[in-house]
């Protein structure tokens, strides 16, 4: 068993390693083949052919930071959905009782941000 | 592959488990490079045109040239650019969609590694894209590719949490998270999950549909407003490894679909079952696939609002209630 | 026996009825503040929460006298501990809720006013799992359910600079004193295997035996130093006064008080149940020492840096919610002296000394609150001539005061009286010395308020408006802290006959 | 092909003293915060190692880490408000430059 | 359990001018302060009462009232605490004392006092209570409670009614009694964790009897000689802040200084002896041996006391300074007495007690009289008084007489016993402290007759004379003082029998 343990991992691994060497070989050996002379112009960053006005550094609007901390929330919900619904079938309907007390609750902070106009994008 | 798991590390094997992988990675490049071409010509066809048919016969080494113009062209980065990010980020978007094959069951003896927890493997491994397209805008230091990145993410966190939502349904329904549990719970049932789950599956469709950034919710790439998002500073064969992520994403999305929702190898019914697996796999694949690309030719674009809000109003919503369906009919049938 | 339901509904759930009741209302509060929200008003939202508060606390009522129960495989116990625990931290959100009232109505500082009011609940929600549970899990739960809560309480003036500042200071020590918590706890649980605390006590001892010391020592210390952030005591006190010098005087209150109290809970239950089997024989055969002792000492140590830090530091405040800081500072460093010395009564008097300072301390908060808001300043020269503005609540104010220094007769005296009792009679004379003594450095501050208010002229002569919510705070406060001071024996004697505390490590039913 | 538990502790030691350290001495918000999720993972990682090669092995410490991850996340997400509100107010998230409250 | 309410009864009768007083608006001053007068009449009624009712023979407690209030948990026992009242020979002369000064501090009040007067008579009724209440008790813990009603209210009424520096003094009054009153809780506690009571009666007995378990070797309460001179310590620096003794005393100069009239009235007159009744109830009564062994240095403190008193004494340039100073010395007089260890010597520091409780607070009203008119206190200032207020000035330098211990008053009979029970056992002392009688002599003349005699400056000339509210209090008192000079067995009976059961035990 802990074979197969290891070994499965093993194979994750080399697939991350693929994936690594892969675009690293390729750009390197593309090195070879492109050709490179950099000119200020080439170099500026690219506004439609107009000169970049200001920093592109720029604030984002507070909506973005709104969907993440409700992206984090239910994706946090899925961590505890997941293994429930592993177990499910030994946990009974009581346990289905709680996970709708939970989801409840979940869906309540939707239903806040839904009111509290959250979700219009504009 | 399943029998090699099980021994324990030699050398041998551990050949077997380096050599596998290349060849899949072999062959998702040329799905890839036909991937595209398919594309082009399968938009051609539907909207009246030609497509791609100069180099090749019927065009068909139109990608393969297209690769290499990518290959020889000069790679500019940006002064104001963050240099490192800038590197890093076509390897951080493309390494996930790759690694989450790792799990993939083709058939019942053909798959690499076979995880208890499959499909969070694959959620967890697929969520790290995002991050990729982030690490591009920023890296760039550009207006539109900021823009545009955040959108992505937006869109892409938002559509996430549906996608996963959905799939909690099938795994009620399997009791595991091993994605060749799943498909042998279907043959078992006799019927595929799509049936039974089928609120799930349109679910999971769209939601895949936007995590793979594609019409109609491509917005990532809006050209008009947003040039071309957070690749608007990649140029020459970085900018390749985006495209090529882009696909190699299509074919996990598509290959997990299949795997869960279509029954995988299994065959549509029994007495086809002297057919190879494979073939049938590979079939429900390609029908996916097809199906990515006919919606691409059809579809308008949503508009980004109503877009996000779908997401949230409609479809978080119903997945939780797809669960709760789900979950007491399994107790009460 | 093998229903539909499952194992799960074979607990007797009733005994959750007030953490159930509190749910309910925070939920039910949240749905209908958000589909009235054209009512200006919102101060309905926050009666809905005291009422909640009330039946939870009826709910405890009935749970009093049950025994132990335990459900969810003894993770969740009801017993006199925790009722008692949970009856406090009732009692202080009910009063932080009916101070808000008036701090909320009449201000536009705090545009959240609906949040303000159920976060106030799920924190208490936070402290009710906190005095319950016999899992590490769950108490780790509902301390963070607290710490979250508090810390959006704390900046919930978005607009104020100081109380954003105050809300990060929090969240980051905050933060930090959680991680170093649960570090502790991954130490526990890889030493016993376990995260329930009475099993934690029995594998504790045989992990000691085989080698672990080091690790159980760490443990504990690392324990300990996360948890003495929240009764902001010594080693983990810094925070205390920006907190409460930025936070909202009623979440001030809530953070000296119910949060306090929570985290004693949590401290008591935990470190006396899981580390008192602990035994170090030694290696070369002496005399075996208890943990428990080592712990006693390092507790009492603590407790007098606790109390000088405190009285020192707040001599020098001229803030008077930064003074009430170090004053609680002070407070927590006396409420750890039970503890340092360990008697059969600790319970008791620990628990007689928070209800005490959940009455002074909340009286003080209400007519701080006031006189802050109406001079608008925060130093203590605001309180300057309050006699001639109020004279009721500068007479209340002073007893308040005498109350928090130890002075008879006042429930405060007797809460340090016991303590004091109990050190000298466990011959902790250098624990009982530092006591009274820094109680006596104390008089110069809370003396420094008394004597703004009655002897130094205000700036105004204007009559103080007091409205009748902190009125009715003020005046069960000083009934209660007069009375007790009167016939301390009666509560006392109450405490002792309804939530005997041998329940704490009896097993259930 | 397994890896002594000692090993898993230090890198769990290493991790949380450097988040430590980082949380104490950084003076930008978003790295403190940062800093601290640091020191939370690292309490993950002993969670996760003792359940899988502890004494007395079970599962208890890896349902611990879905917990305490929870409440990073939550705690995060807080965290970043709170700067949000304060970078709104102030436009900095130097800590050192949070001085208001002194005295 | 007896339940004789009378103490309670006399302790807490000004309660009923407390509820009166917050009845009536702040406006009608006239009222307040009539009221605030008359409350303190039922104390000195029924202490008179008591006094008349008293048993000359039995030496135990009188009037005893015991009332279980609660109880104290101590480790799986709860040891009862009673509110226990009761009076016996040493406490029954300063009951009457406290009731007296009480009314005579509430006429200074009445007169002195500017503003608020409704505060200031219902923070003095609260003091009153505390300060009939210290005396009354026969219980460490009550006592204590009482102790502490007596000085939140004092610092109350320095900080609020006294002159320019008057917070930092009742700040100052706070902190050293606050450190006091510490000690003395730490002590009380202590005794009460090894002798398991709280009453005076059992402590005693538990402490002093031979055949108690506390006292013999072998018995495993046995309370060592070391112990119970680490007690006596404690509380002797607890009771020297109180009283005050010469390097502690620097709280009541300025506490003098700073007070308003009738705050000096009732903190020299009463406050201060009840640091001197704790020594003798308690450093004396409870631990004979330890007392015996320090007598000689009591004796010297005392001496210090005296001599360090009347040196600063002649030398201050202010008159109240010189009264604070004289306080000091008269107190090293009453410490003299305790030393003695003999009853002679109580009963002397016991005279010395009430007299110079009547005579300081004589002299600080009469300096707050002259400060009223004058608005001045310094010596350099004042001059020639007596032309202009003649019935001042002879009351001035008969009470001076009395401090100094002119015979006929009750200074003399003090200070002759006091130094009598002395010379019987440290002649030497004694003898040195009879110095100190001499400079009182010296200071006390210096400073009346620089007030009241000489040359009259102008502004001096149209002072008006005592007012007749001012001089009835003036004249009870010196009625009182004369008494006791020329009957001192008034006094002297009723503590006989007392003080004759707690002299056996000295020197076992």
């Amino acid at each position: 068993m802990a074979d197969l343990y290891s070994n499965n991992y093993l194979i994750v691994a080399i697939f991350f390693l693929l994936g690594i060497i892969l675009p690293v070989g390729a750009l390197t050996f593309g090195r070879f083949l492109r050709p490179h002379n950099p000119t200020p112009e080439k170099e500026a960053t690219y506004e439609s052919g107009m000169v970049p006005i200001g920093g592109s550094r720029v604030q984002f609007h507070i909506r973005y930071y709104l969907y993440c901390l409700l992206f984090v929330v239910f994706d946090v919900e899925t961590i505890f959905l997941y293994p429930w619904a592993v177990a499910y079938r030994e946990l009974g309907l009581f346990a289905l009782v709680e996970m709708l007390i939970f989801i409840t609750l979940l869906g309540i902070g939707l239903i806040y941000a839904w009111k509290k106009k959250v979700l219009e994008w504009e | 592959m399943g029998a090699y798991l099980a021994q324990p590390l030699t050398w041998s094997n551990a050949l077997i488990f380096i050599i596998s992988p290349i060849i899949l990675l072999a062959l998702v490049l040329g799905y890839v490079t036909y991937a595209i071409y398919a594309e082009r010509k399968i938009q051609g066809w539907i909207q009246l045109r030609h497509g791609p048919n100069r180099l090749g016969p019927a065009g068909l080494l139109q990608t393969v040239a297209d690769v290499l113009k990518l290959l020889i062209k000069e790679d500019v980065i940006p002064r104001l650019a963050d240099k490192p990010l800038f590197i890093l980020a076509p390897i951080l978007a493309f390494v996930p969609s790759f690694a989450v094959l790792a799990v993939m069951p083709f058939t019942e003896s053909i798959h690499f590694a076979d995880l208890g927890v499959g499909v969070l493997y694959y959620i967890a491994v697929a969520g790290i894209t995002t991050l990729g397209v982030m690490t591009a805008a920023w890296a760039g230091n550009n207006k539109y590719g900021i823009i545009g990145g955040m959108r992505a993410a937006a869109q892409m966190i938002s559509y996430e949490i549906p996608l996963i939502l959905s799939l909690v349904g099938v795994i009620l329904m399997t009791g595991s998270l091993n994605l060749i549990e799943i498909v042998k719970k279907q043959e078992e049932m006799g019927f595929w999950f799509f049936i039974p789950q089928i609120v799930a599956f349109v679910i999971f469709i769209i939601a895949s549909l936007a995590e793979l950034v594609r019409t109609p919710f491509d917005l990532v790439e809006a050209e008009q407003e947003l040039i071309a998002s957070h690749m608007t500073e990649y140029s020459g064969f970085r900018m390749a490894f985006f495209m090529l992520a882009e696909y190699v994403y299509m074919f996990g999305m598509a290959s997990i679909t299949t795997v869960v929702f279509l029954g995988g190898w299994l065959p549509p019914f029994q007495f086809l079952s002297f057919i190879p697996g494979i073939v049938w796999f590979g079939l429900k694949f390609c029908a996916m696939i097809f199906f990515y690309m006919w919606l691409r030719a059809t579809m308008p674009r949503l508009r980004a609002d109503l877009l996000m809000q779908m997401g949230w109003k409609i479809l978080l919503p119903l997945s939780l209630l797809n669960l709760f369906v789900t979950a007491l009919l399994m107790e009460f049938l | 026996m093998e229903s539909r339901w499952g194992p799960l509904a074979q607990y007797d759930w009733s005994v959750m009825a007030p953490e159930f009741t509190i749910l309910a209302v925070v939920t039910l509060m949240t749905l209908i503040g958000l589909f009235t929200s054209s009512v200006k008003d919102r101060r309905f939202i926050g009666w809905l929460g005291i009422l909640g508060c009330i039946v939870a606390a009826w709910f405890v009522f009935q749970n009093v006298g049950g025994g132990v129960v335990e459900i969810l495989h003894g993770s969740f116990r009801v017993d006199a501990y925790g009722n008692i625990f949970k009856l406090i931290f009732l009692a202080g959100t009910a009063v932080t809720l009916l101070m808000s009232m008036n701090y909320i109505g009449d201000g536009e500082e705090i545009q959240h006013q609906d949040e303000f009011y159920y976060l106030a609940l799920t924190a208490l929600l936070g402290t009710m799992f906190m005095a319950s549970s016999a899992d590490l899990i769950t108490l780790f739960v509902g301390l963070e359910l607290l710490s979250i809560s508090s810390y959006i309480l704390v900046g919930i003036r978005k607009n104020n600079l100081q109380s954003n500042e105050s809300a990060f200071k929090y969240l980051i020590n905050g933060a930090i004193a959680s991680a170093i918590t649960l570090y502790g706890i991954s130490f526990l649980y890889g030493l016993s295997g376990t995260t329930n605390i009475f099993l934690l006590a029995e594998r504790l001892p045989e992990a000691f035996m085989a080698g672990n010391q080091f690790m159980i020592y760490l443990a504990f210390f690392l324990l300990f130093i996360g948890l003495s952030f929240k009764i902001a005591a010594v080693p983990y006190h810094m925070w205390a006064p920006d907190v409460y010098q930025g936070a909202a005087t009623p979440v001030t209150a809530f953070l000296s008080v119910v949060s306090k109290a929570a985290g004693f809970a949590l401290i008591l239950r935990v470190v006396i149940t899981s580390f008192i089997g602990v035994v170090d024989f030694g290696s070369d055969g002496g005399e075996p020492v208890g943990m428990i002792d080592e712990i006693m000492l390092i507790v009492g140590i603590l407790a007098a840096i606790s109390m000088i830090v405190g009285n020192t530091m707040a001599l020098r405040q001229s803030n008077v919610k930064r003074m009430m800081a170090y004053s609680s500072i002070a407070q927590a460093g006396y409420l750890l002296v039970p503890f340092a010395t360990f008697t059969v009564l600790m319970f008791e008097q620990t628990v007689f000394y928070l209800i005490a300072y959940l009455m002074m301390n909340m009286g003080a908060f209400a007519i701080i609150m006031i006189v802050t808001r109406d001079r608008d300043s925060e130093d203590i020269s605001a309180f300057a001539g309050l006699y001639h503005r109020s004279p009721l609540l500068a007479i209340a104010m002073t007893v308040f005061l005498l109350s928090l220094a130890g002075i008879p007769i006042s429930a405060g005296f007797f809460g340090k009286f016991y303590i004091f009792m109990s050190s000298l009679v466990m011959q902790n004379y250098w624990l009982a010395g530092i006591m009274v003594a820094t109680s006596v450095v104390s008089y110069f501050y809370y003396f420094g308020i008394i004597k703004q208010m009655y002897m130094r002229p205000g700036e105004t002569d204007s009559r103080l408006a007091v409205p009748a919510s902190i009125i009715v705070i003020v005046v069960l406060a000083f009934i209660g802290t007069v009375g007790v001071g009167l016939v301390p024996g009666t509560l006392l004697d109450y405490i002792h006959t309804n939530f005997p505390f041998a329940e704490m490590i009896m097993a259930a039913k | 092909m397994s890896v002594p538990l000692t090993s898993y502790l230090l890198v769990a030691l290493i991790l949380f003293s450097v988040g430590l350290y980082g949380a104490l001495t950084r003076r930008n918000a978003v790295i403190v915060l940062l800093s601290i999720e640091l020191m939370l993972n690292a309490v993950n990682i002993n969670f996760v190692a003792f359940a899988k090669y502890g004494v007395l092995a079970n599962l208890t410490g890896q349902i611990f880490s879905l917990f305490s991850i929870t409440l990073a996340a939550a705690e995060a997400a807080v965290g970043v408000a709170i700067i949000i509100s304060l970078y709104r107010n102030r436009a900095t998230v130097n800590v050192d430059e949070m001085d208001l409250l002194k005295r | 359990m007896e339940n004789n309410m009378f103490l309670t009864l006399l302790t807490f009768s000004p309660v009923i001018g407390l509820v009166l007083l917050a009845f009536i608006p702040r406006a009608q001053v006239g009222a307040l302060k009539l009221i605030g007068i008359l409350a303190t009449i039922p104390p000195i009624i029924m202490s008179l009462m008591m006094y008349a009712g008293f048993d000359y023979t039995q030496p135990g407690l009188q009037y005893a009232q015991n009332v279980s209030w609660f109880s104290i948990p101590v480790d799986q026992m709860a040891f009862p605490v009673a509110y226990q009242l009761g009076v016996d020979g040493l406490s029954m002369p300063l009951v009457l004392l406290a009731s007296i000064i009480g009314f005579f501090a509430a006429i200074a009040g009445a007169v002195f006092i500017k503003k608020r007067w409704k505060e200031f008579f219902i923070l003095f009724m609260i003091m009153l209570i505390g300060m009939l209440g210290v005396f009354t008790s026969q219980n460490l813990f009550l006592f204590f409670i009482f102790f502490e009603m007596t000085l939140i209210p004092m610092f109350f009424i320095m900080g609020i009614w006294g002159f320019e520096q008057r917070e930092k003094a009742a700040m100052k009054f706070l902190l050293y009694n606050g450190v006091g009153s510490a000690i003395m809780l730490i002590v009380f506690v202590a005794l009460f964790m090894n002798v398991w009571s709280l009453s005076f009666v059992e402590i005693k007995e538990a402490l002093t009897n031979p055949i108690s378990p506390f006292n013999i070797q072998e018995s495993p309460s046995y309370i060592t000689a070391g112990t119970r001179l680490g007690f006596f310590i404690a509380l002797l620096i607890a009771f020297a802040i109180k009283m005050p003794i010469a390097p502690l005393h620097t709280w009541m100069v300025t506490a003098y200084r700073e007070s308003p009239a009738p705050a000096v009235l009732v903190s020299s007159g009463v406050l201060i002896k009840i640091g001197a009744y704790g020594l003798l109830r308690f450093n004396v009564g409870f631990f004979p041996e330890a007392a015996q062994q320090l007598a000689g240095f009591l004796a010297a403190l005392g001496v210090i006391n005296i001599i360090y008193g009347a040196l600063l004494a002649l030398v201050q340039k202010n008159l109240k300074l010189v009264l604070a100073y004289s306080s000091l010395s008269h107190m090293g007089i009453v410490l003299l007495g305790v030393a003695a260890m003999n009853t002679v010597g109580f009963q002397g520091a016991i005279f010395q007690m009430v007299s110079h409780g009547l005579v300081a607070a004589l002299l600080f009203f009469i300096v707050s009289v002259i400060f009223e008119r004058t608005s001045t206190d310094e010596l350099s200032d004042l001059g020639g008084l007596a032309k202009s207020m003649p019935f001042l000035g002879g009351i001035f330098l008969t009470a001076a007489m009395a401090s100094a211990g002119l015979p006929g008053m009750s200074g003399f009979i003090s200070e002759f016993t006091a130094f009598l029970g002395l010379f019987k056992e440290m002649p030497v002392l004694a003898a040195i402290g009879t110095l100190g009688i001499i400079f009182t002599a010296v200071y006390l003349l210096r400073a009346v007759l620089g007030t009241t005699y000489g040359p009259t400056p102008e502004r001096w000339l149209k002072l008006a004379d005592v007012q007749p509210l001012e001089a009835l209090p003036m004249i009870i008192v010196l009625g009182f003082i004369v008494l006791i000079g020329v009957y001192p067995s008034v006094l002297s009976e009723p503590m006989q029998a007392t003080l004759q059961n707690i002299v056996p035990r000295i020197g076992g």
